[in-house]
């Protein structure tokens, strides 16, 4: 493969055509990405205010990710299913997922929360490369049952280091299994740039296991839709695995628990800035005639009215009883499991009783 | 009732089969299960009748394995993962802690993730290193998982069933060195209900509970304490988790003593959570403490030293005396 | 005698800028400990002042960094690696358990592996899956291994000192939510001998068995039940392999009851070790079992209820109350 | 890197000059070769042997991998460190460990058994791929010291797949380790082939790890040599890690506990015996007019009588004391294992009584 980055849209917001891949332009769809790449950010946005107010533990914020996620999420089918990392409130939009249960998750009422089934979006995981361990073995099953459908696994450039990640990688070749692996390389492992994991540009790893690795550019969405599509077509195909690196930038801090003042410089952000997924999506939007600023402020109004209605239905999130620790441990009986959920109802009621008798 | 005799590792090889051949879902999976048929043949002839899409030889990766067949069980697959040896189920322990054990309660019970991991296990063999450890205290203590493991080839056989069949991941315990030990497999009737333990032996005096491989050094014991005059209750456990101790209490409330056994390290193994457990339920019935015979705390020694450090009949037997002198 | 008030994650700031300095052999290494400090910044300013060769930013593989560490510590390196969170430790399961602790053996002590493992660990921060596990048991079985866990910042300075200039693999869980925890450091003298347990408040009608994180719980606990006239003694183990169990034992054989106090799940736990060893010790001085209060079998819950799963003042209270009722 | 399998000595015994690589050849060093080939096979038929008998637990024999070992071994200076796999037998014999340690440990008298300081040769390593990473950390630790001396470690095919091997790779990238990736790919781990490991070639591998990777004729014991010698060289002058990939074949079973008759056909064998190591050295000396009939049967005679001594002193071994099990726990005080060791010696002596007591 090519070690060029791809591209199809510069940080000006000027088109660039590349000569092994393509995606259909049409002002629709092009509003259609760009609606949802404000979304994504305004409700990152408000999840961010909800953490500094206490309604939830911990926010990773996907700021700057958007293209990468929204192009990737656009290039899915219904029939393909997705293993997401934790940053990937992006796709999860576009699958369909309500961003509450994402909240909820990181408000810590449960530790994952959606049904995978109902969008073929798996929960997010949080040890590192696991879940591509996951996809792959998913689309050996795809690939078994001669269904449609392809897996598209994402994870960061830190895990790419993971001994579980080779292993996918080595495991989707052997098997030849329908997987797109989708790596955000946003350049930061919490507080350790990319020389930290890797000696290469992260798209090579897939030579020394013999798939596809593309670079393209993380901050175009057209390009991000286009190489993705084609990966996923490849894996539909019977072509087996791509790797896509998507070189992008994390705008934010890793999470908010996070100080990237102590291992960054400002510059290298005010650098990014200036290539951010959005703007070059409207200025092109603009250039082309296809919106203006009353279509902007719809949007913008639009997404408002998601957060605003988002909020509400955070803080009107109840907490999970006490009782729902013993709910789902096991499929089966489990004697302990019923023996200890006995003892704490009657010590939880010996409170109620204390309580009543009025100690 | 159809019932032959069968080496405990051809009844696990007959219970595979049947599951393979009962549910195009079921598929095993490991190093070597396939062509060669495992090394010690419990796949045996699997992938020959079945075919390759069924019985799959798997890259030599252990966490690749299990997370690979965690992805099929997500797509409703019934994986029956082949770990080779016992020490070497390690590079899939986070897989097995952090996402098979934890993936039901993560979705609130929308995932189901049957995935039987089978490992031989156990000494006595006179093995290298790393091909004789008991590590199942290490899985007991981590909850989604069921742990459980045969001390004979009909339980071999109807517990396989239930490990495949069950909607839970289970660490499937074999007790090496009993493959090659004979016993009577009912293929219509299953000998005991899942997840109890059974009386293997009726007896007064004390009792001695045990699992896989112990089971028989304990039947042993028992008759040479009979011959004494002792009459020693022997349970097979079978389930580790969760472990049937309403069984065991049951037998330490008419014998009064407990000894537990096993191969494992005594130091933080299941005779402390038996001990603790059963002295807990049943304080004013023990004349004895709960006494517990197991491995040192060293690593498995090579194999000219094994019999030094595993539990033999005198060492069960030196225990009886011991919790009798109470 | 030169003491200073510090919080605990200080302390061992404090250790490890002095381990440092002495031994040009020790290096620190893990994901995010240089540059940043570390997600608690216990390492804060340690690469500044030592350098990158000293204080290593390592790729983010866990399996990598206890490797690479074993590596370093056979050429002569005593490597203090930092795994980022309790549940992250799984990865490198594998080159602890079946590499770490048992390489000593392997050689018949020709080689010597003093790797520090750092392990921040514990719940009750209100943090998301995999971030307040307790593992401790899931190392204690395992032979070869040293684990410790301090309670306060001077035991936590100076069990630091002797990890990294002890011979031994040790793996040194840290509660992370006691970091802000101030404590007294005494730089000159340490506070107790290595792995012993001291009784951390003295008292006559019970044993409280603690470490850790809830040495704190249950001093709170004691100083309440003091309130209703029962005194009770708290034992800080300081250590779970080896451990102390002499000291338990004077304790028991004083106070006639015991109580075990951890947050990780009961099944397996330390509590099942201590429970049965002491029973089995001072069988006739017990007045009533040993109970054991710790965490449920079910994984690590959901913030929102870690409250509930996470043993506290009421529950180590109620347990007293239970074991004074024999 | 050149993907074509560097090789000077074709399997019918000629010299085939090299674009990239070569050695000095001399008599001398040529029957030096020749001389510890045929030692290595000897010993390691004598093994087998004494495994049949009863005198091992298990063996996995070299036999086909001489070239590989012998070549890779002479390539080591005294300052360069070698984590061995279970098989490399070959390289601890260039090493100057006694072959007795080795046999010890298959006999199950202990678990490692030499002094890895004494020849700068480690012990064997039984979980596949974890001393991999072992000797990343001590490259990592010889580049700290700016000492002398690279790192060579083994390890076949199928491990390969392993996590450990790739986060290995990885860090030796990251870190510019000096050590050399030693991969005797023998075509076998135990049943499965390498298509059940890899889609490509292995020596491939590294390139997505971003350092050299190249494929030798591994039963040429002069490219083995010569390649060998030219990545320590690299690896000594600070140019980092590179991945030898010697493509060899197992001409045996995987241990002395294998049947391969049940996974691979006979005529593949045939076809790697007419490959065999061995007999191309020979076919050189005799055409170079190097050795003749005399030398040959003077080294047969020599290996012959090492084969003798060395069952004579395997027999005579003891087994270990049974006290030996609390011996090596720990470096410091372990109140446990004290605890554990007396209460075994009462125990022991307790029977010592009995018998005394005549019962
Ligand atoms: C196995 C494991 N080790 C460590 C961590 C702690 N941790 C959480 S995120 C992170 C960095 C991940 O970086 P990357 O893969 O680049 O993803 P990003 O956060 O940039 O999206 C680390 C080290 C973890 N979650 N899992
Ligand atoms: C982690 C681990 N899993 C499984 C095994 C069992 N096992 C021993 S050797 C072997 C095959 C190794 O093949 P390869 O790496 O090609 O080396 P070779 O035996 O051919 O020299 C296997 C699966 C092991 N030793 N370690
Ligand atoms: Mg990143
Ligand atoms: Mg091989």
């Amino acid at each position: 493969m090519t070690t060029a980055t791809v591209q199809f849209l510069t940080h000006e917001g000027e088109l660039t055509p590349h000569p092994d891949h393509e995606v259909e332009l049409s002002p629709d769809s092009l509003r259609k990405l760009y609606h949802d790449m404000a979304l994504s950010r305004r409700l990152d946005a408000e999840a961010v205010t909800l953490q500094r107010q206490g309604e939830l533990g911990l926010w990773p914020s996907s700021l700057g990710q958007e293209a990468a996620q929204i192009g990737a999420g656009h290039a899915l089918g219904a029939a393909d299913y997705v293993f997401p990392s934790y940053r990937d409130h992006g796709i999860a939009l576009c699958r369909g997922v309500d961003p509450l249960e994402v909240l909820r998750m990181f408000r810590g009422v449960s530790n994952g929360g959606w049904d995978p089934a109902e969008n073929n979006f798996h929960l997010y995981t949080l040890v590192i490369g696991s879940q591509v361990l996951h996809a792959t073995g998913y689309a050996m099953g795809l690939a078994k049952d001669g269904a449609p459908g392809a897996v598209l696994v994402c994870f960061g450039d830190g895990a790419t280091s993971q001994g579980d990640v080779s292993e996918a990688f080595n495991f989707a070749a052997v098997y030849h299994a329908p997987v797109v692996f989708f790596c955000q390389n946003n350049q930061w492992a919490i507080s350790e740039a990319n020389e930290r994991q890797t000696r290469v540009p992260l798209h090579q790893r897939a030579d020394g296991f013999g798939f596809p690795g593309i670079r393209v550019d993380g901050n175009d969405v057209l390009a991000c839709l286009a190489v993705t599509r084609w990966a996923l077509e490849r894996a539909r195909d019977g072509e087996g695995p791509t790797l896509i690196e998507a070189f992008t930038y994390r705008m934010g801090a890793h999470t908010t628990s996070d100080d990237p003042l102590r291992y960054r410089d400002a510059e290298e952000v005010e650098y990014w800035k200036r290539r951010d997924p959005l703007a070059r999506v409207r200025t092109l939007l603009e250039h082309q005639g296809w919106a203006d600023g009353a279509y902007f402020d719809t949007v913008a109004a639009q997404c408002e009215q998601r957060a605003v209605d988002l909020r509400t239905r955070l803080r009107a999130t109840p907490d999970p009883r006490p009782g729902d620790l013993f709910a789902h441990v096991y499929a089966g009986a489990h004697a302990l499991v019923e023996e200890e959920r006995a003892q704490f109802a009657a010590y939880q009621a010996s409170f109620a009783d204390a309580r009543d008798g009025g100690k | 009732m159809t019932v032959t005799t069968l080496p405990m590792a051809k009844a696990i090889n007959e219970s595979l089969r049947r599951a393979l051949a009962a549910d195009a879902k079921v598929v095993v999976m490991g190093e070597d299960v396939g062509r060669l048929g495992g090394v010690f043949r419990v796949t045996d002839g699997l992938q020959k009748d079945f075919g390759d899409q069924r019985v799959l030889d798997t890259p030599l990766a252990e966490s690749g394995i299990v997370g690979t067949a965690i992805g099929l069980a997500l797509r409703g697959y019934r994986p029956v993962v082949e770990i080779q040896f016992d020490g070497f189920v390690f590079p899939a322990y986070d897989q097995i802690v952090t996402q098979l054990a934890k993936m039901r309660a993560r979705s609130l019970g929308r995932i189901k993730l049957p995935v039987v991991i089978r490992i031989p296990y156990g000494g006595g063999i006179g093995a290298v290193e790393h091909h004789s450890e008991s590590p199942e205290a290490l899985f007991a203590h981590v909850a989604g998982l069921k742990v459980v493991t045969p001390s004979n080839a009909g339980d071999a056989y109807w517990m396989m069933q239930q490990a495949v069949t069950g909607d839970d991941p289970v660490i499937f315990f074999e007790p090496k060195r009993r493959y090659w030990d004979k016993g009577e497999v009912d293929v219509d009737a299953a000998p005991a209900a899942v997840h109890r333990a059974v009386v293997a032996r009726h007896g007064s005096d004390l009792t001695l509970a045990a699992y896989g491989p112990m089971v028989k050094v304990c039947l042993d014991a028992a008759d040479v304490a009979a011959g004494e005059g002792t009459s020693v209750e022997v349970l097979d456990l079978r389930s580790l988790s969760p472990l049937d101790f309403d069984t065991v209490q049951a037998s330490v409330e008419k014998t009064h003593r407990l000894v537990t056994v096993h191969e494992a390290p005594v130091f933080f193994g299941s005779g402390a959570e038996i001990a603790a457990r059963i002295t807990e339920r049943s304080f004013y019935h023990l004349e004895a403490p709960v006494l517990r015979v197991g491995g040192y705390h060293c690593p498995y020694p090579p194999s000219r030293l094994e019999e030094a450090y595993l539990p033999d009949l005198d060492r069960v037997l030196d225990a009886v005396d011991r919790a009798l002198a109470y």
